[in-house]
């Protein structure tokens, strides 16, 4: 058994959790995410680089609720995603245990939001090199190219919104594109209405998207999508410092102000 | 387009430019009569949905006003608005919406004049720009759809 | 299916000489749920708000909108006749065809359009109305003043003698504050105790006030008209019934080397005291830091000596709720010390000393019973510089603000000097001298020239010790930019007046905004100066800004009658334009999802955390943001924040919004 | 001989007397065959490889567009008689007040999709089944009379493929028009249909005995028998495994919409008082608000009972309604599904002794 | 260990003494001290007067070259030097703009690695942990520190805690076995300003700050920046012109008065460069007991 695995079936004989939520293998042989609900499951357990899913997205499922005292194993995303949760208020009726393993392949277990926020903090990822070259890349284009290009991709969208099922900040029990008095967003999946849809959610998650890229990777129709949310937070950071996912009592963009704030723009 | 007259919102707050407006009337100001006002108690009621709705909905500018810095009724609604909208900016300018049709601007309850003059140079600029149809052509346009749809109707 | 009336108004020519009134009403009537439209002369005038009455009883209407002039204007006028009509008020809506149309805009076809356009907009909206009743809110008639200066103890009188009950709390152990430090006032120089302490004594036996002294308030909640506050009383180690006041215990105290406050630190006090002998209460507290039965474990002399057995040394503090409909904060000011100059030697010459702390050496109950004489070494200074805007008026200081008060107590100080010394040099170093207010221009000119006190136009860019005496090197900029030394025996600074130590900590207990110098923000500088942008606590003193006596005091009555209109009855009503957060049937309870980021936002702190419970089993089911009514302005500022529109606001709902925002650009302009 | 092939029936009856012909096409002559399709006018939709790497179906102007190294497209083709979305009719209120209501169906253009997978024209029996057996569906019909199935079998075949366990196998005729087989340096052909045939041009073709496909076909191994299954499956709905197996499920509608086989749609209109238009949208029966009523409640409160859903109307109810297992094994859902649910693992899992 | 060393023109020319005894003092202490190769100006006194861009440049070149030699720390004893150094760091590192439009200018990179040490910092960081061991005299008088303007001000760049009235000096004289006294003129100017033109100006700024140390019992006069140094003991005729009497008093660099306390022979200090004898100073000077 690895060191992940015994933790785990330790942190199950002991009590600490009844469920654990992270990867294993799968029949088609690419590591896909699992539910451990006793010690003698844990030898699933496996990490590899290629484990991209958020897992932090199923702490908001009630059945996952259901086992109050949750262990989850978190890759660098997951944990910035709990680190922005927990300062958005999530969480208040669930005990969870969070693991991962570091650079040197030792298993942590934080003792608390602190740790975790102390190590998130330590090692915070940048964005991709790929996703920045391809920001870089529409930089480069002129407005009106931008906006076929983007119109484009928004055509090929076909509202399956797996973009906002893998998202950990998406958790509203009613999304705006849910709302109909008024209805905000066209229920139709055509270009104006995607856009919409794309814009809205860029917006919601700008200043609390943790960079996770799990919308762009899983997208059936390949729209790059985490790109929008990536450049939100380039410019928030660049206009008011706040980077998502970096601390519990993290500063939001927002919902905060200054009085010194950009006002060139303002007539 | 010769004779185009564009159609412009201005989304606005109750307390300084919708009163600004009144002042504009009251001292007899003319300007341009392409704007229709929307009044809101305050900027930072003004949900950024709302100017792509207009937009959508076949606006060819719009205007956003409200209280000079530190003027608002409500103290902080206009600092919250402003940097709503410094992130929506930047947001409409990446997927390459045309940011310069939309305005913003501190009007207070007495700058009648800066509010006429507004609408005029809005309403000129706009007139510049021609009508506004990248969206409204979006759904109907022969963009090619990458999933075959009912591009034939 | 709604049925709305539209009441087009020509305001005599106002509108009808641009815009084609009729047609506006022809094209009114077209639109979909209208049921009748109308134009008027003077929709304003009785006859036409009769006619919108009867207009509403006889087609059965379900919401009105007017077309006329601005609803700032005539909005309460029709939403009266609305009611009259037999419908709720809030199904009244205005198009302003007048301000934003027919004077704006010449005779045209556009300018009719702009008007259609404009009416089917409110149609769409008043569709969209819901009726909306006015929020009322039950007043607590008790005020709570916090700061016993001159200005809490104003503020308080004024209120308990209009017959409302007052509970003032003071930190210090006696109320009084800094006027209570004064020697003499300008411009009339009378002692300032003389003024002070009758009104002391009658705060403390008026029936309507009760006082807390050595007292601070720990917390704030709820709301104006209901503000629940949480008050520490710090244990005084003396039972205030018991205790005589004799004095036996602070005359036997061996801890007898502590700096006095209440003399700036001129002389000494006991562990157990009273600040000062006029003192209200006049009753000791033991000062626990100092005192070597609290630090080292013995002594106790106090207890042996007290004859009736008042001093306890196991009191604690104790925590009291309190509920009060409003509050006035005068929490007073502080100064800067000389050791903030380090051009003035970082305060380490003792002649060189702060305006309070000359107070105290004129004052006749101060450690010189009044006569002026060196810190150092007791001897009367010869010549005495003052240096007024010490400190103020000065970015590098910091402090870019006037402090105000300077230029009169400088010149005040200067004159008492020279009338208790008369062949003693003034000499007062000055930017400029600020002397607005009645008499106060005349007292400065009596200074300089009755007094004779030197006024030198210039600044003081050090001072040194040498041979026993200061040598304070400046420059006159009137005497062609000399520099010049004046070898002194003694320098007063004139330093700036500051916020207090505590008054950031004190604005967030209250939920109130301060300035970058922490003093305390109006909520408008000009039309609502002695208010805060909390509705129900209101500002006295200078804990807003430096202020003299009369200013204090003037405020202080000020924010009185603002408490007292507040008072004026026992429920107030307020505008139902407030937001809300969505309720639905269980399991949802409502679409909130708890992230609270919208408290943040909300200006008022209106925005509270809610636990919805299980009625049986008491656990929490979901955790929701609730919008308290009593707080909420209606900004709407939560509402287009709120991700997935949980919150709404009453009168400008999502959905009267979009409708407002569809029904403009359905058609062309 | 005879075949039985449902596809190009619309009668309902479920009978093609088509007598199947055998053909040979050379690879050298698709390009020719396939632009001739373009030329007469006909809109040709086939698989597509896009810059992010994955192929899908697209609306051509040339063969050389066309990918032919695929094993599935991401989305099946069912959009082309099923859109996304379908405008069943839009309305103008007039000035007189009097509304005029318009649904033009005339311009459905005549429509060949090339290179389907067996497994995705056999699809489309189950869509007519669903949508023209009773009370028929005059926008499907009017899409699928004007469209004709070109499939080519597989060669090629992935984890994820599991046709052969629901009956179905690479080189499958079902439902198509006509089906090519690569075999070296020529297609064979098989002809299904009348459809099929008027897309036959001698030049093009010869004639040709019948040709064993086999060595020419992905092998795919049988993940699971489906006499069983449909069996079990019977008493499966209190199975115990539907909450562990659909734990992962985040309530996305991928899989649904990439599916050649879901049908659930959702009405919508879209507009004012003024004018507008009444839509006919694609839904999902993973999404949380599928089931919702007006009320609030909802029936189905959680992922579990939605997964299940889904699963047992493969694998039950259209049996029971329509007597067709409506999965035809693409794999699409488990390629495309966000957290990797595997529907051939659960049926087995659920189904399991 | 190796320390970066930046003498300037004064510590080449004038005063050269005051390097001469720094590089003692530390050569004493084992402590290296290695010279910037092709050091140039650093602008002092003219050129923030005349070209902003220029007045970065200048002393941008040398720290860049620090840099590239691999230096962490710079010590820069001529208080003026230190002042433009300390200036022209912290200006491009506070603005991006500036640091690119200024290495375009040098035509060097500059990270802005290197650490800039007044000779105060140096001598608290360096000799203060090892000196005890060194130190043999008790100096055994009266000294005067005098830091004039540059060395105190401005505060964001000198790092002075008590800018009117700093104690580093006398800490070190301290340790020297003197007795620092307390006195008015420590940061007043000398009036080095006006040393070339107007030199009666000099010699009453000067002037003032002589008597002052001479009334309240001053034997020495403890100085850190060379143009101090040379306007208070170069310019002693002018002042006794100016007081009318004559004040003797030695003015010795920080740098001296520490090695006389190390016993390291006053030739190898540079003492006798000076014009107003350092003899009486030497004088006093006693073992210390053990």
């Amino acid at each position: 058994m690895t060191k992940l695995q015994n933790k785990v079936a330790e942190l199950f004989e002991n009590g600490t959790i009844n469920l654990m939520i992270g990867f294993k293998n799968a029949l088609t042989n690419q590591p896909v995410p699992c539910f451990i609900e006793n010690a003698s499951q844990a030898e699933l357990l496996i990490y590899t680089p290629e484990c991209k899913n958020n897992l932090a997205v199923y702490l908001h499922k009630p059945e996952v609720k259901q086992s109050k005292k949750i262990g989850i194993f978190g890759n660098m995303a997951t944990l910035r995603s709990i680190v922005q949760l927990t300062s958005e208020n999530q969480f208040w009726d669930i005990e969870k245990t969070i693991l991962t393993i570091d650079a040197n392949d030792e298993v942590i277990v934080f003792a608390n939001m602190e740790e975790l926020e102390t190590y998130v903090q330590e090692n915070f990822p940048d964005i991709s090199e790929e996703d920045l070259k391809l920001l870089a890349y529409l930089d480069s284009l002129t407005r009106e190219e931008r906006w076929n290009y983007w119109t484009e991709q928004f055509t090929a969208c076909i509202k399956c919104y797996a973009c906002r099922a893998v998202c950990p900040m998406c958790y509203c029990s009613q999304c705006t594109v849910e709302c109909n008095q008024p209805q905000w967003v066209k229920v139709s999946s055509k270009t104006s209405g995607n856009m919409e849809w794309h814009t809205i959610r860029a917006m919601h998650l700008a200043g609390r998207c943790v960079n996770c890229g799990e919308c762009g990777r899983t997208c059936p129709a390949g729209i790059p999508i985490h790109l929008l949310t990536a450049r939100m937070n380039q410019d928030l950071f660049k206009e008011f410092g706040t980077r998502p996912g970096f601390s519990t009592k993290g500063e939001y963009a927002l919902n905060t102000f200054k009085v010194d704030d950009k006002e060139g723009f303002i007539k | 387009m010769p004779d185009f007259e564009p159609k412009i919102v201005a989304f606005v707050c109750n307390w300084c430019t919708y009163a600004g407006a009144d002042l504009a009337g009251t001292s007899r100001t003319k300007y341009a009569p392409n704007v229709r006002i929307v009044r809101f108690p305050c900027t930072g009621r003004i949900d950024f949905m709302l100017l792509m709705k207009a937009f959508e909905n076949g606006a060819d500018g719009v205007i956003i006003s409200g209280c000079h810095p530190n003027d608002c009724h409500y103290t902080s609604g206009n600092f919250h608005a402003r940097r709503r909208w410094i992130t929506f900016r930047s947001l409409l300018d990446f997927i390459g919406f045309d940011i310069d049709r939309i305005t913003f601007s501190w009007v207070s309850a007495a700058e009648g004049r800066k509010w006429a003059e507004l609408v005029d140079e809005v309403t000129n600029t706009i007139r510049a720009k021609g009508p506004f149809t990248e969206i409204s052509t979006l759904d109907s346009s022969k963009l090619k759809q990458l999933f075959y749809d009912e591009i034939t109707k | 299916m709604a049925r709305i009336g539209v009441f087009i108004c020509h305001c005599g020519e106002n509108i009808s000489a641009t815009v084609d009134v009729e047609k506006v009403a022809q094209e009114a009537a077209k639109l979909s749920g209208v049921a009748f439209a109308i134009d008027y002369k003077y929709m304003c005038s009785d006859p036409g708000q009769t006619q919108i009455i009867e207009a509403i009883k006889e087609h059965k209407l379900t919401g009105i909108v007017v077309g006329a002039c601005s609803p700032r204007m005539h909005e309460a006028t029709f939403r009266k006749a609305a009611e009259k009509g037999g419908i709720n008020p809030y199904l009244c809506e205005m198009a302003n065809l007048r301000e934003q149309v027919s004077w704006v805009h010449a005779r045209s076809e556009a300018t009719t359009a702009k008007a259609i356009d404009i009416v089917r907009m409110m149609v769409q909206k008043v569709k969209q109305d819901s009726k909306l009743f006015p929020i009322k809110v039950p007043v607590i008639k008790t005020a709570l003043v916090i700061g016993g200066g001159i200005a809490g103890i104003q503020a308080a009188l004024d209120i308990a003698n209009a017959g409302h009950k007052v509970i003032m709390v003071e930190k210090a152990p006696s109320i009084g504050g800094h006027m209570s430090q004064l020697s003499e006032t300008f411009p009339t120089l009378d002692c300032s105790q003389c003024i002070l302490t009758p009104r002391m004594v009658e705060v403390a036996q008026h029936p309507n006030i009760t006082l807390h002294t050595f007292a601070e308030v720990e917390s704030v909640s709820g709301y104006v008209g209901n503000f629940d506050v949480q008050v520490r009383l710090k244990a005084k180690s003396v039972d205030m019934k018991l205790c005589t006041g004799c004095g036996s215990c602070w005359q036997k105290c061996p801890n007898k080397k502590i700096p006095d406050e209440f003399n700036a630190g001129l002389s000494f006090r006991t562990a157990i005291y009273t600040p000062f002998p006029q003192a209200v209460p006049n009753k000791p507290v033991i000062d626990r830091a100092n005192c070597s039965w609290f630090q080292k474990g013995k002594c106790g002399v106090c207890k042996k000596v007290c004859p009736v057995g008042a001093i306890n040394y196991e009191m604690e503090d104790e925590i009291i709720d309190i509920k009060v409909g409003a509050i006035v904060t005068a929490t007073g000011f502080d100064i800067k010390h000389t050791d903030f100059f380090p051009e003035y030697g970082y305060g380490e010459f003792k002649d060189v000393i702060d305006g309070l702390q000359f107070e105290r050496l004129a004052s006749a109950s101060g450690p010189t019973n009044g006569e002026i004489r060196r810190p150092s070494d007791g001897k009367i200074p010869e010549k005495i510089v003052f240096v007024a805007c010490a400190g103020s008026r000065d970015k590098a200081k910091g402090i870019e603000y006037c402090s105000k008060i300077c230029c009169m107590y400088t010149a005040k100080h200067a004159m008492m000097y020279k009338h208790k010394n008369h062949d003693g040099e003034a000499y007062v170093f000055y930017m400029d001298v600020r002397s607005a207010g009645k008499n106060y221009d005349e007292f400065v000119r009596r200074a300089v020239e009755e007094d004779d006190v030197q006024y030198i136009r210039g600044r003081v860019s050090r001072i040194y010790e040498k041979n026993g005496k200061l040598i304070v090197k400046g420059v006159d900029t009137l005497m062609n930019a000399e520099p010049i030394e004046i070898e002194a025996d003694m320098v007063v600074l004139a330093t700036a007046v500051v916020a207090n130590q505590d008054a950031e900590s004190v604005a967030q207990k209250m939920h109130i905004s301060y300035d970058k110098h922490h003093f305390f923000a109006e909520a408008h500088p000009k039309l609502r100066p002695v208010e805060t942008n909390t509705a129900g606590i209101m500002l006295a003193g200078a804990c807003q800004t430096a202020k003299d006596i009369p200013d204090a005091v003037s405020q202080a009555s000020a924010a009185a009658s603002k408490v007292m209109g507040l008072f004026s009855s026992d429920e107030m009503t307020r505008e139902p334009v407030v937001a809300v957060v969505n309720r639905m049937m269980p399991p949802q309870f409502t679409t909130c999802t708890g992230c609270l980021l919208c408290m943040e936002v909300c200006p008022y702190h209106a925005i509270e955390r809610e636990e919805i419970l299980d009625r049986r089993t008491g656990e929490i089911l979901k955790v929701a943001a609730r919008v308290n009514a009593g707080l909420c302005q209606g900004c709407g500022t939560c509402v287009a924040f709120c991700r997935n529109k949980s919150i709404d606001l009453q009168g400008y709902t999502n959905q009267q919004m979009l409708s407002e925002v569809i029904a403009l650009l359905n058609k062309p302009f | 001989m005879t075949k039985k092939v449902l596809s190009n029936n619309l009668s309902g009856n479920g009978i093609n007397t088509f007598p199947m012909e055998l053909k040979i096409l050379t690879s050298a002559n698709i390009p020719t065959f396939f632009n001739n399709l373009l030329q007469s006018g006909k809109v040709v939709v086939a698989p597509v490889l896009k810059k992010n790497g994955k192929v899908y179906f697209e609306s051509v102007e040339s063969y050389d567009q066309v990918s032919t190294d695929y094993i599935q497209t991401v989305f099946s083709a069912k959009s082309v008689v099923f859109p996304k979305v379908e405008e069943l009719f839009s309305y103008t209120k007039k000035e007189d007040g009097s509304v005029e209501i318009t649904n033009d169906m005339s311009n459905v253009p005549e429509t060949v999709i090339w290179g389907l997978r067996p497994c995705d024209s056999s699809a489309f029996n189950y869509l007519t089944e669903f949508f023209l057996k009773e009370n028929p569906d005059s926008y499907y019909k009017t899409r699928k009379e004007r469209t004709t199935l070109i499939s080519v079998s597989c060669a090629k075949a992935d984890d994820a493929c599991f046709c052969t366990s629901v009956g179905l196998n690479p080189g499958s005729t079902e439902g198509c028009d006509i089906l090519l087989t690569a075999m070296g340096d020529f297609f064979y052909t098989e002809v299904m249909t009348e459809k099929g045939k008027a897309l036959i041009d001698a030049k093009l073709f010869t004639d040709t005995e019948e040709k064993s496909k086999e060595e020419f076909l992905a092998k795919i191994n049988i993940k699971f028998s489906i006499d069983e299954v449909k069996e079990r499956i019977q008493n499966a709905y209190e199975s115990s495994e539907w909450k562990h197996e659909s734990m992962g499920c985040l309530s996305c509608g991928a899989c649904a919409f990439s599916c050649p086989t879901c049908t659930c749609f959702d009405i919508q209109d879209e507009g004012t008082t003024e004018n507008g238009k009444r839509l006919r949208c694609w839904d999902a029966c993973g999404f949380g608000q599928f089931t919702q009523h007006a009320s609030g409640h909802n029936p189905k409160t959680n992922q579990t009972a939605r997964r299940r859903q889904r699963l047992l109307h493969k694998f039950k109810y259209s049996v029971e309604n329509l007597g067709i297992v409506s999965c035809v094994g693409c794999g699409r859902c488990i390629r495309i599904c966000p957290a990797h649910l595997n529907i051939f693992e659960n049926i087995l899992n659920v189904t399991k002794a | 260990m190796q320390i970066g060393f930046y003498p300037g023109c004064s510590l080449e020319g004038s005063s050269k003494e005051y390097s001469q005894s720094l590089l003692a003092v530390a050569e004493k202490c084992g402590v290296t001290l290695e010279e910037i190769k092709d050091w140039s100006c650093c602008g002092a006194s003219a050129a923030h007067s005349l070209n902003h861009d220029l007045s970065i440049a200048l002393p941008a070149r040398t720290l860049a070259l620090a840099e590239n030699q691999g230096m962490t720390e710079v010590v820069i004893p001529c208080a003026a030097c230190y002042g433009r150094m300390a200036a022209s760091q912290k200006a491009m590192l506070e603005d991006a703009s500036v640091l690119k439009k200024t290495q375009g200018f040098i035509d060097m990179k500059f990270l802005g690695n290197v650490q800039l040490l007044t000779v105060f910092e140096f001598l608290q960081k360096y000799i203060f942990p090892v000196a005890d061991q060194y130190i043999v005299n008790k100096l055994n008088q009266k000294t005067a520190c005098y830091y004039g303007c540059l060395l105190a001000r401005p505060k964001e760049l000198t790092k002075l805690e008590r800018p009117e009235n700093p104690m580093e000096m006398e800490a070190v004289m301290e340790k020297a076995g003197a007795t620092p006294i307390d006195w008015a003129f420590k940061t007043e100017c000398c009036g080095a300003g006006f040393s070339m033109s107007r030199t009666d100006i000099v010699a009453k700024l000067s002037g003032r700050i002589l008597e002052d140390a001479a009334d309240r019992g001053a034997e020495s006069i403890i100085v850190a920046c060379p143009m101090c140094q040379s306007n208070l003991d170069l310019r002693r005729p002018e002042i006794k012109k100016q007081l009318k009497k004559d004040i003797n008093i030695p003015v010795l660099f920080i740098t001296q008065a520490l090695g006389l306390s190390m016993g390291i022979p006053a030739k190898d200090l540079g003492l006798e460069n000076h014009f107003v004898s350092t003899g009486k100073a030497v004088s006093c000077i006693v073992k210390k007991e053990a």
